[in-house]
């Protein structure tokens, strides 16, 4: 099933979206800790290809970047450690366009398409640059997600939820990856603006580092994307199971506030 | 050289790769750029900044006992003259003025060998604007004479820690700041790199040397053009500017890059921070740390527009080691009594083996841009010594 | 400002006291300056050199920010854009010619800041002479960034032990070397001190200043002139060179000096380095110490010539202290982005101080000669901070 | 008896001249130095007035100087200490100047004449300048000696043994006073040029530091003056009697040169 339709049809059942985000590679087991967070109720799962200048993260997710990099971790690596995971929950690559350029953006969905990867996250790679990794993508059935920020205007805001796959994905202040202790105002009103211009599903991303807070961005959205907040405590060795607990209370907090009137 | 258009291509080249947090503020740059070099008034403010503040014209200088050693014909543009010791301050006062007329209050830089850094600080004075400067933490320690003076300037440094703690790093977490910070403040870049509209317009702004040495090689010389225009590369911009002013002659156009940092002459096509162009990877596309002894050429990529003109054979770009630069700061301060950058140097070091090896023909005329001076670099020289 | 004749003499000052060792040496000296400051040749050489060397003319700077703040109408002469970062170099170049053309081979000279050391050591590299710099200790330690450039540039730097290490005891050691040397040897003196001619032939070269700066206000004020011309005074050649291009206006000439080492200030009549003039001494006539924060103003006597223009009250001299003169330094540089030498920074802090205390009325235009820059003061200045 | 008188009679009596030099005030018992000095065959003493500034000193003279100095050697004080030290060897002060420039040439003379000094030496005033010092010191009868060198020029030789009074000063090199291992070659045809256009005693000074030098110094001249050869011996500790013994030896040495055929 294609990311996309695999979220429409979760929302259409009334839940709201998670999607928790794991750096590839960033420890030896880091698959135990990627299963873990599909069995605690991830909707899809963003996988971070590391890349050695991640110019729009933020302290821990350059973080762990790093460690992954000293670890040796590489594109082909990780595609390989997940090759065959799970086709219940999808998995989401997510990295820099350098990457992308590498192979070729032909070559490198392939590469995804052939280790089950089915939507593509590149935050340096704006909508007037996206032609060619857009074709590329949508030739071998992966969805290459754009991204809407604050700062994006009406009408662009309009083509990028017209031509973003899988979802949108709403980046929900003017900053970089990392916890918040609040969620920002322009998140709401982000989410709200795109959900007006498309019906595709919509995620808030950018410092959700709470249940409260993901409850909170999820009520003008079709769901969240947690980052850093997971990542800052696999850096501090938290195991599968602690990883598991953390998103199963997430889980819960999104699938409480469905059931409340 | 001319414009890249909205997209900002050169060639193969450029484009703006930003996330979309920044295309709002990059757009907003080049519609401001695009709407105040053509005004007068803009022109004549940054003209009248670039005599009273700058000291431009700067000289085009003969070189007299150098060239006879060689057996060539040396002529230096003289940037190192300029205030602030570097041609950074010709782009910075551009784009200052620009930040100014855009109602913006504050200037975020990165900067390698600190001489982008104290230009912008400089500009920030003279303008009544603040200055935030995001520095490599290695960086900070070769240039502390520059930390120092941007600190005395009012500008705040910010020690980068992550990566290489070089320019590269300092770039990155300049790009992440402005991210957070596009309302007040305007991202001042400190060569030809980054997406677009930079790489064009600090080109446009540099250009001030290679038409002022069009010129000035005119008067000089008596075939009013040189046979070589030679300039160092880190990001480009001195080289940009310097090739600005000759790409429509017969002139030859070399970059020399530093051998641990040589984008133009050993990178492969790749994309940070903004624009597709040429840097130092790994097989895995990793950007590899780059390693030379003059931070301003620590840098592991090249301006797409240089990138562009080595794909058509336009110019071309070679490399020098740190051992060469040096030896021929050295020599140009003692035959000369010029103590050039190390940058500046890396560019002197290709001539003197050039025309050592023949490939330099007798007689030629060589039109260099000697892109700073070098009081910056003599503690590191000290420690070499 | 004229031709003090055969003598030497600015009213009651001035004059050859050598030891009879050096007569004929200075005689020379004279009689080549007198034959080649006429000939076309020597003054293309000369203007030349400055042109395509120095960078000169160096522009005339308007002062918006700070003038606002002090309310007048401040314009900087920008001495600190030349090579080698002072208007040492204007003087030096013209002597190493004059040295060049007598057929000397070695220059020797003195120097405070290092300023004067790395110009003459520049001037030497330029025209293939050797160099030999006399250098206080003390000034060896506070400026070591100049002496590693001049070592750079192939000069020999010799440290003075005796006295107070500074300049008074560097110009000794460099007469005393001078006495051994004199058939090779031109000694290339760095101010408007020492015996005949070299209070009137470092004027003459220094006047491009001067007149470089009557022209520029010319063309910038409506009053043609400006109502004062500032300047520090070390020995006093910046200011003698300045005060040269006005002296015969209606502009008020203040020449502003170290609290410390203040010869026309506070300065009694003695003969010291070869000339009679205004001396810091004690009450049995032995030279004292200077003490300044700015090595090039750590002189306890002032050219002659400042002398007589005290004496006739054409100039005033002021002093400044060093508190005051570090403020200023920051204050311009905040406000202006220029960072200008200690010894310049005397000048600028004498402006502040005068405007503030209604000194200066409001709205008076006041031309201020910037010397030099202050890259060479920027370890001294962390120290403080 | 005027200085010049004096140095003539000797002369006439078939005499080589000796004149060592002692800085005034080098140490706490200088003036038994300058007995010692008397005592030991001087023909005249020079007494250095320490200034800060020596310009045409070596190291040796220097160092004295400073310890003058810093003992707080004044013009005053040792012009005190020397008042009525003898009549039968005249003394001859010697400074820079700006020492006689403090009080005007006219006080500073008639102090050194009450001090019962007879001559001047200011190395630093050459002819050109010295008019006013040599009126000065002529009202007072005290004897102004000029300096010539080397490099002085022949029409100018003759001007300066003219107007010098006292004796001629013979500096012996291109050079700042102190030790050398040989007597320069300059000096001999000094002496013999001034000794060509003057009848006036020609003294030869600098650089003489051992018998065998002063013998050799004195053939072309009428004799010599010693300093630095006889301050280091002070600067290093000799008693008045060591320097009066070193002195007795060039004596003995210039005598003996004499009785030789
Ligand atoms: C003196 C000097 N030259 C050259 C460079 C390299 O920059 P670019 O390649 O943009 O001219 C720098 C950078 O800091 C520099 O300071
Ligand atoms: C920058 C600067 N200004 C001023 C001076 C003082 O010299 P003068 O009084 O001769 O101009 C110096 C001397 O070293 C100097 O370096």
């Amino acid at each position: 099933m294609r990311l996309e339709d695999h979220l429409r049809s979760r929302r259409a059942a009334g839940r709201k979206l998670l999607m928790p985000y794991l750096t590839g590679g960033v420890t030896a087991t880091w698959v135990d800790h990627l299963r873990a967070l599909a069995d605690a109720g991830a909707d899809a799962i963003e996988v971070g290809l590391p890349f050695s200048d991640p110019t729009l993260d933020g302290v821990t997710i350059q973080e762990a970047t790093d460690a992954a990099l000293a670890r040796g971790a590489t594109v082909r690596g990780i595609l390989g450690d997940i090759t065959g995971f799970t086709d219940d929950v999808p998995l989401v690559a997510s990295t820099y366009y350098n990457l992308v350029v590498r192979d070729g953006p032909e070559r490198f969905c392939a590469a995804l398409r052939d280790a089950g990867i089915s939507g593509l996250i590149v935050p340096d790679l704006p909508l007037d640059e996206a032609g060619e990794a857009a074709d590329a993508a949508a030739s071998v059935g992966v969805d290459l997600v754009l991204l809407a920020s604050p700062a994006t205007p009406q009408p662009r805001l309009a083509e990028i939820a017209r031509r973003s796959r899988g979802f949108v994905y709403a980046v929900s202040l003017m900053g970089t990856t990392g916890e918040r202790a609040t969620v920002a105002e322009s998140a709401a009103t982000l989410a709200s603006r795109i959900k007006g211009s498309t019906d595709r599903p919509v995620l808030v991303g950018f410092g959700i580092s709470t249940p409260q807070q993901a409850v909170e961005a999820a009520r003008s959205a079709d769901g969240v994307i947690v980052g850093a907040a997971i990542m800052r405590r696999v850096l501090d060795g938290a195991t599968p199971d602690d990883v598991g607990a953390d998103l199963a209370k997430m889980r819960r907090a999104l699938d409480q506030e469905r059931d409340q009137p | 050289m001319g414009d890249p258009g909205r997209q900002g291509r050169f060639g193969n080249y450029g484009g703006g790769y930003v996330p979309e947090s920044l295309v709002a503020a990059c757009r907003q740059v080049e519609e401001a750029f695009r709407e105040a070099w053509p005004d007068p008034g803009f022109q004549q403010s940054l003209a009248r900044l670039l005599a009273v503040q700058v000291g431009r014209p700067t000289p085009l200088t003969p070189v007299r006992r150098l060239s006879a050693e060689l057996g060539i014909n040396l002529l230096l543009k003289r940037e190192d003259l300029t205030h602030t010791g570097s041609h950074k301050i010709n782009n910075v006062l551009g784009q200052a003025l620009l930040a100014r007329r855009m109602g913006k209050t504050h200037l975020i830089a990165e900067t390698g060998a600190g001489q982008h850094g104290v230009a912008t600080a400089t500009a920030a004075a003279l303008l009544g604007l603040a200055a935030t400067v995001f520095m490599g933490q290695r960086d900070i320690e070769r240039q502390a004479l520059n930390v120092y003076r941007m600190r005395m300037l009012g500008a705040e440094v910010v020690p980068v820690e992550t990566g290489s703690r070089t320019l590269k790093d300092a770039t990155s977490q300049a790009m992440r700041h402005w991210v957070g910070a596009t309302e007040h403040s305007y991202y001042c870049v400190g060569s030809v790199i980054g997406p677009h509209p930079y790489p064009w317009m600090v080109r446009t702004f540099q250009r001030v040397i290679g038409d002022e040495a069009r010129g000035q090689c005119a008067a000089e010389l008596s075939t009013a053009v040189p046979d070589y225009v030679v300039a160092c590369v880190g990001g480009g911009s001195n080289a940009a500017g310097t090739f600005a002013g000759f790409v429509d002659t017969s002139a030859r156009l070399v970059g020399v890059e530093a051998e641990g940092g040589a984008g133009a002459a050993l990178g492969r096509v790749g994309v940070l921070h903004g624009a597709r162009s040429l840097f130092l990877q790994d097989g895995d596309g990793q950007i590899v740390e780059a390693h030379s002894i003059a931070a301003g050429l620590d840098y592991p990529g090249v301006g797409p527009e240089h990138a562009h003109l080595r794909d058509l054979g336009r110019a071309r770009y070679v490399t020098v080691t740190d051992d060469e630069a040096t030896s021929a700061l050295v020599r140009l301060a003692r035959t000369e009594g010029i103590v050039a950058a190390l940058e500046s140097a890396h560019a002197v070091a290709w001539v003197i083996r050039a025309a050592g090896a023949g490939e330099l023909p007798p007689g030629a005329t060589v039109m260099l841009t000697l892109s700073g001076r070098g009081d910056k670099d003599v503690s590191t020289l000290k420690e070499l010594a």
